[in-house]
């Protein structure tokens, strides 16, 4: 067994025949043998988050690790199914929730079979700078062996399965801009074709070993974005590409005229609460250990989700006397999804401000831009994600802190508290010409191969339940 | 026999079922429904959107009574439904020609 | 304190009065006390769920290990409360919501109590082959350490409440096809008696040390099934004697005339969202460790739920025009029932095709065998969770393999990727057989001290929530 | 690298040269580095849950028990959002329905902003035995380090988050006693004011360092209270208050007269099921690691919950020949709350006597006593926290016991199992008059702030959703 | 023309609705209501308190019939709906002056 | 006075109203109702079960008019409920012989 040689070795000189009873022949112990200092700092590593070894007997994942990113990937689908289901169907009529809930299922069907067949591949495989290669096709070679590339001490295989969360949701985010109109094979198309074109490549780019705008961990990346839990990859894809998909697919039917008031603005707020819940697994787990970054994500979700809503129900509360529970929602979720980018890189102080700020200038959004360029983004995806989104982009920016996460050193030394912001506006921008370019084109391109993206004039009066699924969101 | 039809503020339903019953009315059918009248509705406004809603919860209450009943009734019900307030609704009173029990097969006021 | 000593013994030989200056006695070490190497092997194996050396200095639980074991069992709670109590109380009328619900928390109630009083002495003490002793009766000697026999680093009480919370759920799966007519006080006493005639004896045949049919970890077992975490023992034994249930107990009054659509698909959809997540707890948790095998059964959960949902609303798509929500839910729960006895033991690939004959084969039960043999089955029970255990457990024989859990190879060698689907099947057989016969006898049994197991046409007529609990599902 | 370097001092008398080679120069080796033997002593205090050597090489938190009260984190936010904004929004009526979930998510929002300002300070920074000190105003000092006055293996900060979660469900059970009459803003203004008076000081006198009546901590406390998860700091204070508040602010218009039955028991069972599972994070999260104490604490918490489940339904059976999903519900849910300070002190035995006692005692206060004394708490906060919690801190008192909870036997060994309960009885009783008196004042400050506590009659008729916000639960 | 407007238990709507079918009939309208009569309601225990709820959830059945047809229509539903129970329900018969097919603006009987 | 019962399809009932209103109507009542006709429902399938719902979700509207308004009403009606699809419903016309305003005891043309 390993015993400490090396120190043996010196009292072989003196006492060596003695030392053969007891001692393993030093002669056997190759080079590579891990010794007991090596040993005792592997295990020391998995506390602390480090690189192990190379000489380590500890190949395997660490449990503590592993039970947080495990317990993260599964609040994450938490917060599609049921939670994101809940949030936009309670806002829709009555006649289309299922609809909307179809659209979250079927996107947390389908995504999983894509990931595996490819998708994961095509973002963490080692690949060029703008996409992942093809050697993880069918998670070959994903095992539970940690991938050093994407952390130290977290099963590769659990690590992908907690990204195959963030790629389920995110499609599920646009749902809520083209709800109550659009086909749901319009929209299962529409959302596969979306996420080669802009998801997979977005995520390389930012998050990928090697990727064009990966600025933490990418020495060489042209453009040093920081995007900590999906500010950029996350919201501001999936919110202005719903934009770009609410205009070009038309209002509902009576949209400005007839009323259309959220059919269980308790359902919505039950949403709300499952989101922030599994929000924790989206910022605390994007730490991909349950460390000190993962704690430090964990205050600042908490403190902007919570100055988000206290903000938007204080606007409303200010300008019309009323604090809504739609207002809370709303303003806690534009906390969560503005702080997200920048959540592992903040102080409480900071999280405090950026969920000032999200609150307003999503409320803002929802309220007066909306009601000014009359687009119909039926549950504001654009003006709570994209907003919310691309503000946590450009906070992060000026906001991240070494003190708070030690990686922002390692390359962005440079940039960091000077021009880190440029730097973000930079990716931002690419990012969102991106995804209103790649909107449009598949937009078109879906609309060639059904015929139409839009369910018909009687379905939409009638809701898309009974028409598209043969079903009622609620019977006798 | 006379068919009342009354639509009244819900939470005086209770009331005016008690204010029949009193005068020895045997039965009653009630129904939910919106009225829209003098009585204004309210505004909600969600996120940006603001919608009026102009018609308020009501509840219908119908009955069928003898002739002889009618007027007891209709007063029975208008004491108990008013408030004095904007909105307390109406009564309608209107012919009905047969009226017919399930259960029996009885006719006219015996079905009543 | 613990020095290391053996090496320091040699040097003695040389600088004997200097090192009593800073050494222990070398007399008062006894042997039993554990080497510096001995201690952190012990840490190491904490990090690969290991067993610890016999002279250990962490004789408690692992941190990572407990934490995940805790999250699980409060996971797999959830997936009966609300989760199960929302899919099954979304799927009945309006009526009957609240009787299914009662029926889920009335078992969540009384379980735990037969559970510390007896059941888990009878499930995991040592016994005979067939049934558990006495030694654990009110937990006895039920603490913080753990048991080595089901794990090295988790404490013995977690794995207690960890297998309490399948021993809740499975009584509650049999709910669903007997929902809408059978009487509170009936279901109490009949889940009660089959927990310990039925669920008993099959866990601990199947998974208690020493069980008869105890594959993986009793060398000696005749039977040497694998059920990772419960194809047999929970979604066999609950859905063979659901459908014996059904059929004794009789159609519902109108069944077959009366339309019964579900009063509300919201609920039954927030619910399945709830089984989902929740399954990482049942699969994942069934490790009894943050390890390697854990993070496989993850994977695999995620997969076969997706292609489960998948191909049902695929072929509903294809045979109907109309993918439904009901079918994306029923298909999910059934790629998760089947990959359960599969879920540690196969591979990604694997895990994809055994979801995507889930969804086929249980549609085609619900859809087809059903309206075929008549029976009434309210929410398919039979067809979703009889079908899907005992499928994952023919398909676990044959995909099991020895990469993705080590264990298979300690006494399974010789079968594994050759018979081993023989001895599933003799395990499936028996446990069927034997469900489906104690279901006949404690049927009558409950009959015979109750006067009837249904509720009277009345109260059906009406409604069970009025009749039986003096509640309504919903008011003004 | 650390070597085992006083061993080979010893060594260096002899082959000094050669050791040069391979070892650090030990003059450059301070007294303050670890040493091979506290390196691996460290390591084991991880998993041990103890405290490090003072030059520890790992002066971080620890991945399991961080990641364990990250979980414990969001399961007790979960509780509040969307647990009892649904168990206690199903209990009102329809048209109240989102006036209660307002006020969750209303403090949801506002305490996490006061708790970074300055009331986790009040509550955890050094300061008198009554108040914490200002060390810590807006999370200053609060960090990733682990604060050993609380853990020795938790981030501070995640503590700190931990405690929000706390600070944010006791006010919030407030809301039960007053719902469907009081101002949205004056329960704002009323629960802001109450954290300073009664929440800060009782957390800071009966869990802080250094508290007045912290008797596991504090040898020096002249009260030896024990509470491990909050009987008398939750429960007790908002429970006591509750009483009061519901008394002054006066009956519901048309209380005793007109029906008020809950308009959705279907939501208040969910939020049943939710709080259930997020208890865990509560119950089990309060050992401030995921260690032997949190697995006792599980443990207390599932049987005490099955217990007050089953009694409270049984005696409705006995009582009036129905159990109903209400009783079943709040059953659960006092078992819940009277295990809470007694969780991590006693054993399984005792948890379901406790829960048992909680049942039956809470469905008379509930059922008896409010009948009897007329006052209106519309959800019974009193009738089952207040009771449950003062119930539960007595048992804690006599049933403690070391073996589950060594701590116990630090500075209490003289009380324990003798006079324990009479420092309970001490502890609770200061707590429920400080409380009551408080409340009494805080009323009156509001009201002579806001004009009014109540609502208009008008409103109450039409209820709070519309009139307070905007906004209707239900729509087309 | 007549209107027949029928109280009958929710369960048995399905029945009246074949019968009515049988006979001819090409249209009706269902309300769902809430009824009181001799028919009991029944007592719902939240904790402590027990409320007595007297309304019976009942169908309302309207429909418009030329007078030919009133007395068939009529037996139709009595028949469908009778259990034998209290609680079976009322048929009620009136005047109607006028019937507009809003589709085609045809009046009387051929709106109908 | 009259009383005008009108089915209509429920996403016209606020062009309904505002015709109404253009004309003076001063109030109204509106109920949700599901109808059967020669408009056909739907079907729908859970698992293998396939249920056909006839019943189509339609609103009544319920006024009390003084008889000179009559016809201004029912033809406002007719014009602002037609779709010219099937299924847009019909008008009835009924006498009522009485009205009175809950609030202020008012009787006849003036109560409505
Ligand atoms: N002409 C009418 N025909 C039918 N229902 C009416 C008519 N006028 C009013 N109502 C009903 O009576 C209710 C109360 O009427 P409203 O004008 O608001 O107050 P008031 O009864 O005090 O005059 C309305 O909401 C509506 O339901
Ligand atoms: N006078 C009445 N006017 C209107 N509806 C009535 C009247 N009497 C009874 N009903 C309706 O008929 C239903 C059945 O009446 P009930 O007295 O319970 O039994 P039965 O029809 O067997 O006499 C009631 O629930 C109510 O809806
Ligand atoms: N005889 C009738 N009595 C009462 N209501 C009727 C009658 N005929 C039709 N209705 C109502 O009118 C609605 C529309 O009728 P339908 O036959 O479908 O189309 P249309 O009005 O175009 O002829 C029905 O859904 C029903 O509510």
């Amino acid at each position: 067994m390993n015993t400490p040689t090396y120190i043996s070795r010196h009292c072989l000189l003196i006492a060596l025949l003695l030392a053969l009873f007891v001692l393993p022949d030093p002669g056997l112990l190759s080079a590579a043998e891990a010794t007991p200092a090596e040993r005792t700092a592997d295990l020391e590593a998995y506390l602390n988050n480090a690189a192990r070894s190379a000489n380590t007997a500890v190949n395997v994942a660490g449990p503590g690790h592993n039970a947080w990113m495990m317990t993260s990937s599964a609040l994450v689908l938490f917060m599609t199914l049921p939670g994101l289901a809940l949030f936009y169907g309670g806002l829709v009529r009555r006649k289309n929730v299922l609809s909307v809930v179809a659209q979250c299922m079927g996107l947390a069907c389908i995504v999983p079979i894509i990931w595996w067949a490819i998708g994961y591949s095509l973002c963490f495989a080692k690949g060029n700078a703008f996409l992942g290669g093809l050697d993880h096709v069918f998670l070959r070679g994903v095992d539970i062996t940690p991938n050093g590339d994407y952390s130290t001490w977290v099963s590769h295989n659990i690590w992908a399965m907690y990204q195959l969360m963030f790629a389920i949701i995110t499609p599920a985010l646009i749902v809520g801009a083209i709800a109550e109109r659009m086909k749901f094979a319009a929209v299962m198309l529409f959302c596969v074709l979306w996420l080669f074109v802009v998801y997979f490549p977005a995520a390389h780019m930012i998050w990928g070993a090697g990727g064009w705008m990966n600025g933490i961990w990418n020495a060489d990346a042209p453009i040093k974005s920081i995007d900590f839990a999906g500010g950029i990859v996350v919201h501001m894809t999936s919110g202005w590409s719903a934009l770009v998909l609410c205009i070009l697919l038309g209002k509902r039917l009576g949209h400005g005229k007839e009323p259309m008031p959220p059919h269980s603005m308790v359902l919505c707020a039950i949403g709300t609460g499952m989101l922030w819940v599994g929000w924790y697994g989206f910022n605390a787990g994007s730490a991909v250990a349950a460390d000190g970054i993962a704690a430090n994500a964990f205050v600042a979700t908490t403190l902007s989700a919570a100055a988000g809503g206290a903000t938007w129900a204080s606007m409303e509360y200010w300008l019309r006397g009323k604090p809504s529970i739609l207002g809370l929602c709303s303003g806690a979720v534009a906390g969560l999804a503005t702080i997200t980018p920048a959540s592992g890189f903040v102080t409480a102080n900071s999280a405090i401000l950026i969920g000032l700020l999200a609150g307003a200038s999503t409320f803002l959004a929802c309220s007066k831009l909306k009601q000014w360029l009359r687009y119909d983004d039926s549950l504001d995806t654009f003006g709570v994600h994209a907003v919310g989104g691309t503000l946590g982009t450009l906070m992060a920016g000026f906001c991240a802190d070494a003190k708070i996460n030690p990686n922002l050193s390692t390359n962005l030394g440079a940039y960091l508290g000077k021009t880190l912001w440029l730097e973000q506006v930079k990716a931002a921008l690419i990012v969102l010409v991106w995804s209103v370019v790649a909107t449009v084109v598949i937009f078109y391109l879906v609309r060639a191969v059904l015929g139409t993206n839009r369910v018909d004039p009687e379905t939409e009066r009638a809701g898309l339940d009974l028409a598209e699924h043969g079903e009622e969101g609620y019977n006798e | 026999m006379k068919k009342i039809e009354a639509i009244i503020k819900p939470f005086k339903l209770e009331q005016v079922k008690d204010a029949l019953q009193e005068i020895g009315i045997k039965g009653m059918t009630t129904t939910e429904v919106k009225g829209f009248g003098r009585q204004k509705g309210h505004t909600e406004i969600y996120r940006g959107s603001e919608y009026t809603v102009d018609f308020v919860p009501k509840t219908k209450i119908e009955l069928v009574v003898g002739d002889e009943q009618i007027e007891a009734a209709v007063d029975a019900i208008v004491k108990a439904a008013k408030t004095g307030k904007i909105g307390d609704g109406k009564v309608f009173v209107s012919h009905v020609e047969e009226a017919i029990r399930i259960r029996t097969d009885e006719r006219g006021d015996q079905a009543v």
